[in-house]
């Protein structure tokens, strides 16, 4: 047992901070991801970037373009990238279809669309939940009936993050409705360009437009681009579920956001005293960041046992219970310390006049943030199908 | 004891009711939200015309004498249906303000514009430095001849843009956080010197950022002695803080409603959701929350008139319970909605962003328990 | 509405304060119910003060010595009892078994024992738990099996709180094992010295006794002694289990034990600084505080509804629930002001010298008393089967 | 970064694990529990014989040259026990303190015979009126020729009633709270002017009040630099914290399997309680909080070698964090236990009992929040 980096880690570590010290996007500085004024080029030029250098994907197998990182590499990396405040990328195409087309796809599908990925040629959005389906994803009813070498496609997709941007969608579709629910369902990848496609969008409580509804109507889709067998596309869904669970508990990035919950408390005066020096905020931050060191550990431990060739397990639901737990929990901080100046409301609605400030610039879209960061407990298999998880698969019962 | 209402009261709550449910609609109200205005000043007249207006005033200036337990009502039902009107803050607010402080003469030319729906107000007690502390403030007024020049910024004046006046709390005398030298001034908006910034709030209400420079008063303008004001607000601000507790009640009743029936007929994995034991005790919590939050709205606007340590006692341990249980209640209700409750287009992620804007108005959870703790 | 007294009331109250301070007896002070060290004599004595004023059973009907009270007097009269930290009597002939026979009974049954639970002639037990049945009641297996004028018991009852005092135990058994469980079931009052009945202690971890398993083999109890009909004996058990619920918040207890709490916090030093002015301590006590006070509210509120003329709802579950929670606080609050003097164990373990004392006098016991309190969230139907009581009856779920 | 055990490190858990099995059952333990002594010296000298009292001390001291992971695996273990005998105070803490300030000579008097098992000793650091914090000290060692006259009272010194030596902080300048000023000495518990008060704890070990009246004691009872000891005892009460850290998840990995088997038999309405998910829910989330006492049990005693901040926050935030958790798996494995639970006869209560006692050993919950923060 041993905390330490190597020389070799600690020059690592330097290399990526001096990396993104020279490289990383000046107009992306103090940008999140889900910005409402982040457009598609502002993300794809932070993914050249990291492509060019052969960073954009690093857990992908070397011979599509990743790298052989030990765990202690990855978690510096990620660490690194979170120091710097560097914009996230979305997963859609690097870290979730890829590893079901390098696993279960053609030769000419992984020659065609591994390298687009990697270089930031497609936009991928993730068609699988349905309205009315949630947490149920396997009671998907989008059909794909077969028409020679085409499936007709009819149906619709929601909760399609970022869809407006999208090139491409993998898509599940129900390809055999006269089985029971978790076979018959195959796993396709749709041009967005297809007639029949309608991007509709949904707006959020925080008036942010992520999500998007899509409806297929007729929508022509070549068989050729079917991954794997007619019907089993379930098996390769649920593989990708359980693949890539390094940066679910999201420690680094909650690292980040606690320096900024620090910063606002400091800078937030109560009876002429910094916020951060009242006893019962101060209790709340000395928690939340216990919490979160207890999550890390938990997070290196579990990497570490991946890295030891035991496949992600389902501890690894964990860390995303956790993982929101704490950012969620940094949001609350973040309303809190705002005070009154949580409450002006920057998003989708039109202001009069610009003649001063409204509260203190860190103060500025903190409930919207709240908000939104509501959806991490819900999402990709809700906080409660997770504990299940854990009932069922580690305590057997 | 009694806990029972009058039969007049229980008019007074259909009424509201009635109103809500034939003009207030969800996409109704969102209508007026996003409207220009952000208000409907139609209801604002039916409100005068169905004596809401009037309720906690004397028969002398127009009102129906009522109290606490009519604003109460009111309040719930507007929690109910997420009125964004400025009941809270010109007919409790400023009104108990005039009421507790006014002279003669401010009471008779004011409290019945008030209860007509003639006159609109917002009260500007907050600073940007200041954060809860009502004492804590930098705008000043100074005296010059018979009367005051008025000095300072003020910091989310919720209600702001649709008043016609404002209640504006200032030094008169003593340092930043004394607390002796603050009075009220009752400004008009359209003065010369007043500048204000308005925007929506997130919880679609509509607030401003206001500047006074060199704005001048005639003695007239003062509310109540000179430089005795912090009891007056500290009293008017816990009989808001009590009718704010009510209209949180409403916000979370109507939560905890919708997420017990949404969970009875969405179904999941081949049944209801409401099926699964870890949601039913959920949503038992969720509903003790709101008894217990009820529990203590009754409590606060019974205990109002008490003396002070006891109506502080009363309001803030009112104001932490709704703080908290408000939290979880939203929170939960979002949660069961799954991805529907994220949504801007269902009701249930507004109620949670009203209930949120609650707890940080007139001081928060932390602000009230070391407040009771004090005065315990 | 009204939160007032009336100059009635007023008088009310001044005259059960000076009752208290007139009559309770001097051994009692200080004590609290389930001390090791009191007496069945001590518990006796303070019952027939109380008996003999008329007030030992306010919420019975007048015929059989009640008070028509209204619930503020109610209210007033249990406020005044904890306030002067009078010792609680046990509920089980009191409050448990007196009104199923008042409402189940024969006129010669109700003859012959109300007046002696009344007047403390029989000490009351409750024989509804078995081992290995839990908060699962109808389970139960105690077969009667009728003969001649008499049942011939068999089985064991656990969980029998003072049974070690008990003269009588109301007892639920098993008269026909072929229907389903709530079926099938009597009601029977039995004579604790009939031959074939053992008391066995059971030990808690605080190290003290106040529960018993109850043996019975072939233990002859008379068919008179059965309250209304064979087999239907569940129906009475349940109306039992609604009934008087008015004490069960424990409102007024509570309020004691945060004073005692706070004299605790107030007597322990921190850095030279009472432990009660210590911004984490301070912070939880007031939380305490306050939730106690809606609790006291919702009590208020309940027994309104029910002297109203509405009976004792499933709303009354929140009761329980709440009101063990705050009580369970408390005492942990307890062991957390006691600090290290938490330690010192007091409870049935012996002790070489005695030349000084181990700790302040306030931190004696508080651990055993926190341990003990756990009890409370599991008996009585466990705070688990509480939620679903009102998931299902008042939720409608 | 490693967190795998070597070869050695697995073989040392399992010669533990197979003592505790063959000797240390529940039964055996309550009977050690109830004995006269409250111990059992030849589980003592069995120890000895694993090479357990040997583990942390160089080679030249009749030690194993092992660290904070070898005491963490027998911690853990003996936490999964709930051993009584006092390895924490002798061997971890007093050890720690002989091995850090120790003078040659005193090194090579003691730790030899505390590796040998003919040495046992507690650490009486607390005082009545100090609660946690270790500079708070009324008792005082007054110089008198060569040596000092100790005098005060000591508080609730775990392992006392079996120590032959006892190492007492002491005032030798300064003021009560003063950081300044403090000394170590290694005292003879037989020593004249020595006076004890012994009691069973709750959790079932033995500890002492402690009188010191007029006791002489020469120079060489010094241990470390005088009036410098602070920063040394800190550091190991530190380490001591993060083999509790591990005794507390030894308790909590117990309680929580016991939990998940007794909830899979255990029957209600027909079923397996197990099945019901409100209590799987609260399993798994008792798992959860194994789990990360477990990564914070790990992270301090991986990182008691690092600089003094690094140092703090990682053992004050390992003790909140198995605070926390071990009141919450304690007492859900109490409430999902039932009725069971709450007796003396099963080994629940007591593990529950134990993790309470172990929130309030070298500081609780607060108290480490606070200084995590402090060194924040």
């Amino acid at each position: 047992m041993d905390l330490q980096f190597t020389p070799e880690e600690i020059a690592f570590r330097d290399e990526v901070r001096d990396f993104i010290a020279a490289k990383y996007p000046a107009q992306l500085k103090g940008r999140r991801r889900g910005d409402a004024d982040l457009t598609k080029q502002d993300y794809l030029s932070w993914h050249k970037v990291l492509a060019e250098k052969g960073w954009v994907a690093p857990s992908w197998p070397l011979e599509y373009g990743g790298q052989d990182w030990t765990s202690t590499q990855k978690y510096i990396f990620n660490n690194e990238m979170a120091r710097a405040e560097c914009l996230q990328l979305m997963p859609f195409g690097l870290v979730m279809v890829a590893p079901v087309i390098w696993t279960f796809g053609r030769q000419d599908q992984k020659d065609y669309f591994l390298p687009r990925i990697y270089n930031g040629e497609d936009w991928w959005c993730q068609g699988y939940s349905e309205p009315g389906a949630g947490s149920d994803l396997a009671s998907l009813t989008t059909r794909a009936v077969r028409d020679g070498d085409h499936y007709i496609v009819n149906g619709s997709k929601t909760w399609t993050t970022m869809a407006q941007f999208a090139d491409m969608m993998f898509c599940l579709v129900r390809t055999d409705p006269d089985v029971k629910p978790q076979k018959g369902i195959s796993f396709l990848l749709i041009d967005m360009k297809t007639p029949g496609i309608t991007v509709q969008p949904i707006i959020t409580m925080d008036g942010g437009h992520e999500v998007n509804q899509i409806f297929l109507e007729d929508v022509r889709v070549p068989v050729a681009n079917r991954v794997g067998e007619e019907n089993e596309g379930w098996t390769y869904a649920k593989v990708l579920l359980g693949h890539e669970r390094s940066g679910i508990a999201g420690v680094a990035r909650s690292k980040q956001q606690i320096a900024r919950l620090k910063a606002l408390a400091a800078d937030t005066s109560q009876n002429g005293v910094p916020l951060s020096e009242d006893p019962d905020f101060s209790r709340k931050i000395a928690a939340l960041e216990i919490d979160l060191l207890a999550l890390e550990y938990t997070d290196l431990r579990v990497l570490a046992s991946e890295s030891a060739g035991n496949g992600p397990g389902p501890e690894s639901s964990i860390l995303k219970i956790k993982g929101t737990e704490v950012q969620q929990r940094i949001t609350e901080l973040l309303v809190e310390a705002a005070g009154y100046y949580g409450n002006p409301y920057l998003r989708g609605m039109s202001y009069e006049g610009d003649n001063f400030p409204i509260g203190p610039e860190e103060a500025v879209g903190t409930a919207p943030e709240y908000f939104n960061m509501r959806k991490t407990s819900i999402y990709g298999g809700s906080n409660e199908i997770q504990r299940n998880i854990i009932a069922k698969a580690v305590l057997g019962l | 004891m009694d806990f029972s209402f009058t039969e007049e009261q229980t008019l007074l709550r259909n009424s509201v009711q009635r109103f809500i449910q034939d003009n207030y609609d969800f996409d109704s109200r969102q209508k007026i939200v996003h409207s220009d205005s952000g208000w409907n000043p139609d209801h604002w007249k039916a409100f005068a015309e169905l004596g809401l207006l009037a309720a906690p005033f004397d028969e002398q200036y127009g009102g129906f004498s009522g109290g606490p337990v009519e604003t109460m009502i009111v309040m719930e039902e507007f929690g109910r249906g997420l009125v964004v009107e400025p009941y809270l803050q010109t007919v409790i607010l400023c009104g108990g303000l005039i009421n507790m402080a006014g002279s003669e003469k401010q009471k008779s030319d004011l409290l019945p514009k008030i209860a007509g729906g003639e006159l609109v107000l917002a009260c500007a007690y907050a600073e940007p430095q200041g954060r809860y502390n009502l004492a804590d403030l930098l705008t000043r007024a100074e005296k010059s001849g018979d009367g005051y020049v008025l000095n300072g910024q003020k910091a989310v004046v919720v209600g702001a843009p649709w008043a016609d006046k404002l209640i504006v709390s200032a030094r008169t005398s003593g340092d930043q956080r004394n607390k002796d030298g603050i009075s009220l001034f009752i400004v008009d908006k359209a003065a010369d010197g007043v500048s204000t910034r308005d925007y929506p709030t997130v919880d679609g209400q509509r607030a401003s950022e206001i500047k006074f420079e060199n704005v001048k008063l005639d003695a007239a303008a003062l509310l109540g002695a000179e430089g005795a004001a912090l009891p007056v607000l500290e009293a008017a601000v816990d009989a808001a803080i009590a009718g704010l507790c009510a209209e949180a009640v409403g916000c979370m009743r109507v939560l905890t409603d919708a997420t017990v029936e949404y969970c009875k007929t969405r179904k999941q994995f081949g049944q209801p959701i409401g099926n699964f034991q870890v949601l039913q005790h959920r949503m038992v919590d969720m509903f003790m929350e709101c008894e217990q939050s009820l529990s203590m709205t009754y409590m606060v606007n019974l205990k109002l008139d008490e003396d002070e340590a006891e109506r502080v006692k009363a309001a803030s341990s009112a104001k932490a319970q709704i703080g908290k249980s408000g939290r979880f209640v939203g929170q939960q209700a979002v949660q069961l909605h799954g991805g529907m409750g994220m949504t801007d287009e269902l009701n249930v992620g507004h109620y949670f962003k009203r209930l949120t804007m609650i707890d940080s108005q007139f001081g928060n959870v932390d602000y009230h328990l070391r407040r009771f703790a004090a005065a315990s």
